[in-house]
């Protein structure tokens, strides 16, 4: 099952995960003190989703994320002290404070930007993906969305574009049950998402979303797909979150401890952890270890966020226009 | 004295009274019933701030949670309108106009016009908007001014909770498309609110306070900044009119004229952004129909002409305040 | 196939497809002298699909119709004379001359206008539909669209939503062929439009749009089913325009002798009557009378037409607020 | 002299050159390539009116036509513009906007902004405006007001040939999403356009014509109108001076301010509805900054308040004329 994966590949998968847990962890916390400003959808559960896909990709590769955009801006290598520091509106900020937690984008690493408007990816990632088979260059386009966001006009014409202009682009659902307070049992009127991927001429996988091996295998065989001219795929990652929508929810919708017998039964860490330790390759306490890195630099970037200064007030004016 | 209550309970009480009263009127929004399909309890939240928390449960089945699909239900309220029913449809917050605004401009508000008359669409559309929640560019626009353009579409802006009950009730009530929008900073704000119903007509401004020397006239969470400024300005000796014009379209000409005719001078507070705004069409108004009057130049005081920011900082500099209309009163006061 | 059609069903059906076809051929006539403005889409070719869907409808029931809606019109009880006064632009219009060909509507026949907005009937009959079922009076809504308009957002949340809230509606695509001079061959990312029903839950069928018999078969299904609260299904008609896009297309983007072939093999009010006849329950001269009061009746619908008042400048200011 | 070509003609041409110069432009848009999946020929249509005629078969594979899906669409321009191309997407009729206006507004506009200034998006938006068609109300629209309201989006309204040209040219090479408005009308008119290469640069107003009296400042089709009432003026004695923006944003404020400095007097001509329109965004501008120089009422010129109607009498009475610049001048010219 993993078998493209070697130690390295592993090691880097786990960092990635551990590194989107203990980022979102860490802001819960901080919010919870009321230092943190704004609406901030955490991404923690969902870790092996933007992982398992974006392992795939290299630096060229784009990607299109959402209102939960924290993990798939890790997973795609933007700098989680940027990211910091962007949340909590300083100037060190990846967007220099001006975006905030719904719109972190780092274009040079193939970041396309968080995005406020739910479905607004879907468009835009045709577009990267028609720039890259215009110019040929076997560089893909990824579409996360929700299983909100699947009912949203925007998603299902861009699937349809992609198939048409047969485009190099994967469309990821990311079903993690509640778009808000709404289940996809009433709002998406088909039983599963992926069922959609026959309405616009392409294939459509379900993998579970908490098991990363499963996530990598079904985005690799999507991606290669992409790079050699087959087209689109939409994958449904079935999935959960472990917080609130946004920080603040109360999530009475949903059921007494679903999210306690998830993390003890289903978390991606755990699971993963569990998976490599078992084949002997890697051991717990290399696991432990990069655990213990993850922490101090997420700490450390907090300890920084904290002590940047805010956006100089020329800055309200600046960056609107290229030139105007 | 009368009971205070909120501007969010004013709007929840507006919904709850016309729904009782009227079997016609039906409610729906994303989580606007909170919790369908989910294993837990239903009206768990009552729209994304809570605005129409507790109506599922009293008016069963008038409550309806859509999918993400703004086009869809709005154009299914609109629909619906055309059908015998008063939908209200919640735009959750009004940036998000850009995936269904056809339905609106093009369908809702034309219909009658277009059908040489023999339409009537009385939908109300209830939206949120404004800074001042570090929710950044897409989160925290106004907007007014795009509907407000638009012929056959009416547009109401309170600004306190008194205004709200009653302008929505007069919404409801209307047969043509109304475009609702609901301050989201106001939502706490309390004020005295009657429990019975009542109705506040379009097109009639509130004169907020009088004065002779400035005329100020001020939107939705803008009528405060201006009030707070007043208040300052009156200890400089200068008297500033409010006017507060709650509804954009229509819009109370003649309250605005009269008052400018009195004090030949005028600062226009607007949130939004300026270009092609309600402040500056209030300004053409006036430099239109009241030029001999005027006595210096008309003020407009907005946010600048960038999208809104998300740090706290940038997000305050960029929200027109007290302090901003003090010194734009206090130029036109000056000036000679 | 037509038993549940008595004499009297057929002659009705006859006549509104005859009327279709007398009313575009006459538009097609008389545009070309110029004296007709603005942009006019026929529905010649298609008579059997308004007509077919129709014939299930009462007043009560509701259609939302595209830019190309005289034949839906027409089929839903609209008079044809104020109809052509409306496309000539005088205030005997339906609309008063103010709507003109692409916005007439007639909300007391229960149509709900022709669209210039392609996609923009799908919502507004998911409206007209949960109006009819919250009141519970068993009315339906149909939403006619074009094969174009099946990749237009509105169209596919509409369907969606229509499955989610179980509405009493229908959803007619009308696969002429072309939008405009596009493909759906091209634009279409599945094979089939009816393909996309199951993406939103609902039965999807495909019927021959020049077999009066079978559209009224396949809608006769999908209005009881929605009448019975069994909720939406999506009919594809295959069918084919006679004409351009709009008047004055020249439609070099078609096969050389594409619309000669159809209207040889298959034109609608041909099988028609073929078939009608052949049962020998009414004769030809029966159909023949038919086609001599419609084309009296258009003819006078004309003459009236040309000769009725442009509606009075006071007109420009009225009808756009009920109170203002 | 120079050559003379139509408006559209102008169009073709400069998406023709700037194709031939710069292998990232691309053209897109419903029936832009006019053909795909069809039996006949290819580039039948070239766009609904023909202006991308041509540009099929001369640029292989650079010419795309899609579905009916201008979210999709004009959102994959967006994103195509943010990884390295220059595409040109074609919104047939701006009054489409509604289905597709928040990848325009909220996606390209903020992009640069929200990023903190680390996204470029040099899409150009091309789209087909005004009234004149019998087209009625979905298909008559003006709009870039709408447009101009927004922070991050260039606005380009061209009024004859050679502007179409130099300004599209200078569209396709800014870095920021612009919103290029085509008159319809005007598509047959003819001038004078250099066969070479050559820009019209954004914010630069054009003063069409020179005179003392009253200022007239009009956009797209209305600069026609406007000569024409000019011409008319002159003979009574009044002597008007005529400003063409070119572009609403940005907007050559200093050309209208120097005007209206000199002549004291402003007339607005903007096709459009007038509510939050052009038209008073100047008017204010002017009552802002000039206040001094005034010597009367700023008079709006605009289409009423309502949808564009379909029958002929109607759409004339509609549209702003010569007749209606005229009286305005001479109101404002004979004020005292
Ligand atoms: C167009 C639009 N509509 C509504 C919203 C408000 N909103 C933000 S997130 C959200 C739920 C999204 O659900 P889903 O797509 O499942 O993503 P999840 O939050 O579960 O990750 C909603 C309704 C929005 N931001 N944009
Ligand atoms: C939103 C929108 N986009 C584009 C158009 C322009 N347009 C009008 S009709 C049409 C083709 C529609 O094709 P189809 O849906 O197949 O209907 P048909 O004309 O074949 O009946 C187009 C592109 C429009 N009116 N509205
Ligand atoms: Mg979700
Ligand atoms: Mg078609």
């Amino acid at each position: 099952m993993n078998t493209e994966l070697n130690r390295e590949s592993l090691l880097k998968a786990y960092r990635m995960m551990r590194t989107i847990r203990e980022f979102e962890e860490r802001v819960h916390t901080d919010f919870a003190t009321g230092e943190i400003p704004g609406f901030v959808h955490l991404y923690a559960g969902e870790e092996a989703s933007a992982t398992g896909v974006c392992m795939h990709l290299s630096g060229n590769d784009y990607i299109a994320s959402t209102h939960r955009g924290h993990g798939h801006c890790i997973a795609k290598g933007v700098d989680p002290a940027g990211m910091m520091a962007e949340i909590w509106g300083k100037e060190t900020g990846t967007c220099k404070g001006k975006g905030g937690s719904m719109h972190i984008a780092d274009l040079s690493k193939g970041m396309l930007g968080a995005n406020g408007i739910v479905g607004g990816g879907g468009p835009l990632i045709c577009g990267t993906a028609l720039a890259a088979k215009l110019r040929g260059d076997k560089t893909v386009g990824v579409c996360f969305f929700g299983d909100g966001a699947s009912n949203q006009g925007t998603i299902l014409e861009a699937m349809n574009l992609a198939t048409v202009w047969n485009l190099p682009a994967i469309f990821v659902a990311e079903n993690n049950g509640y778009a808000e307070t709404t289940s996809p049992n009433y709002s998406v009127a088909c039983e599963n998402i992926a069922d959609r991927a026959a309405a616009f001429g392409m294939p459509g996988v379900i993998v579970d979303g908490f098991d990363f091996f499963a996530v990598y295998e079904a985005a690799g065989e999507a991606v290669k797909r992409a790079r050699e001219g087959g087209g689109p795929t939409l994958i449904e990652v079935k999935v959960s979150r472990y917080y609130g929508h946004f920080e603040g929810d109360q999530q009475k919708y949903r059921a007494e401890g679903e999210v306690q017998k998830l993390r003890n039964e289903k978390d991606c860490l755990m699971q993963f952890r569990r998976h490599v330790t078992a084949d002997g390759d890697i051991s717990a306490a290399e696991l432990d270890a990069i655990d213990a890195e993850v922490l101090a630099m997420i700490d450390d970037s907090v300890v920084r966020a904290k002590a940047d200064p805010k956006p100089g007030p020329e800055e309200l004016l600046t960056d609107v226009y290229v030139s105007y | 004295m009368a009971r205070k209550i909120t501007y969010q309970q004013a709007i929840n009480e507006a919904l709850d009274q016309e729904m009782s009263r009227d079997p016609s009127v039906i409610v729906m929004g994303e989580d606007n019933a909170g919790g369908e399909g989910s294993p837990g309890e239903m009206d768990a939240w009552g729209g994304v701030l809570g605005v129409t928390k507790g109506l599922y449960h009293k008016h069963p089945g008038r409550v309806l949670d859509t999918p993400i699909s703004e086009s869809a239900f709005i154009g299914a309220a609109i629909g619906a309108a055309c059908n015998g029913l008063r939908p209200v449809a919640e735009l959750m917050f009004v940036d998000f106009m850009g995936v269904c605004f056809d339905q609106i401009f093009n369908q809702a508000a034309k219909f009658r016009y277009m059908f040489g008359g023999k339409a009537e669409t009385p939908v109300v559309i209830r939206t949120m908007y404004g800074a001042g929640f570090r929710a950044a560019a897409q989160h925290s626009q106004c907007l007014y001014s795009l509907f407000t353009h638009v012929p056959g579409l009416k547009v109401v802006v309170p600004s306190n909770p008194y205004d709200a009950k009653g302008l929505l009730i007069e919404s409801i009530r209307d047969n043509d498309p109304v475009i609702f929008f609901e301050n989201k900073v106001l939502y706490t704000m309390e004020g005295e609110v009657p429990e019975e119903i009542y109705t506040v007509p379009f097109g009639e401004a509130a004169i907020l306070r009088e004065g002779d020397d400035v005329t100020i006239v001020a939107l939705g969470r803008m009528v405060n900044m201006a009030q707070e400024a007043a208040e300052a300005l009156q200890k400089d000796g200068i008297h500033c009119e409010i006017i507060d014009p709650r509804t954009t379209s229509p819009l109370d000409e003649e309250t605005i004229l009269e008052s400018v005719e009195k004090t030949g001078r005028l600062v226009v507070v607007d949130e939004a952004n300026p270009r092609c705004s309600m402040a500056s069409d209030i300004a053409g108004l006036v430099v239109r129909k009241a030029f001999g009057a005027l006595k210096a130049p008309i003020e407009q005081v907005t946010a600048p002409h960038v999208p809104p920011p998300f740090s706290d900082v940038l997000e305050d500099l960029y929200v027109p305040n007290a302090a901003k209309i003090e010194r734009a009163v206090t130029r036109v006061a000056e000036y000679r």
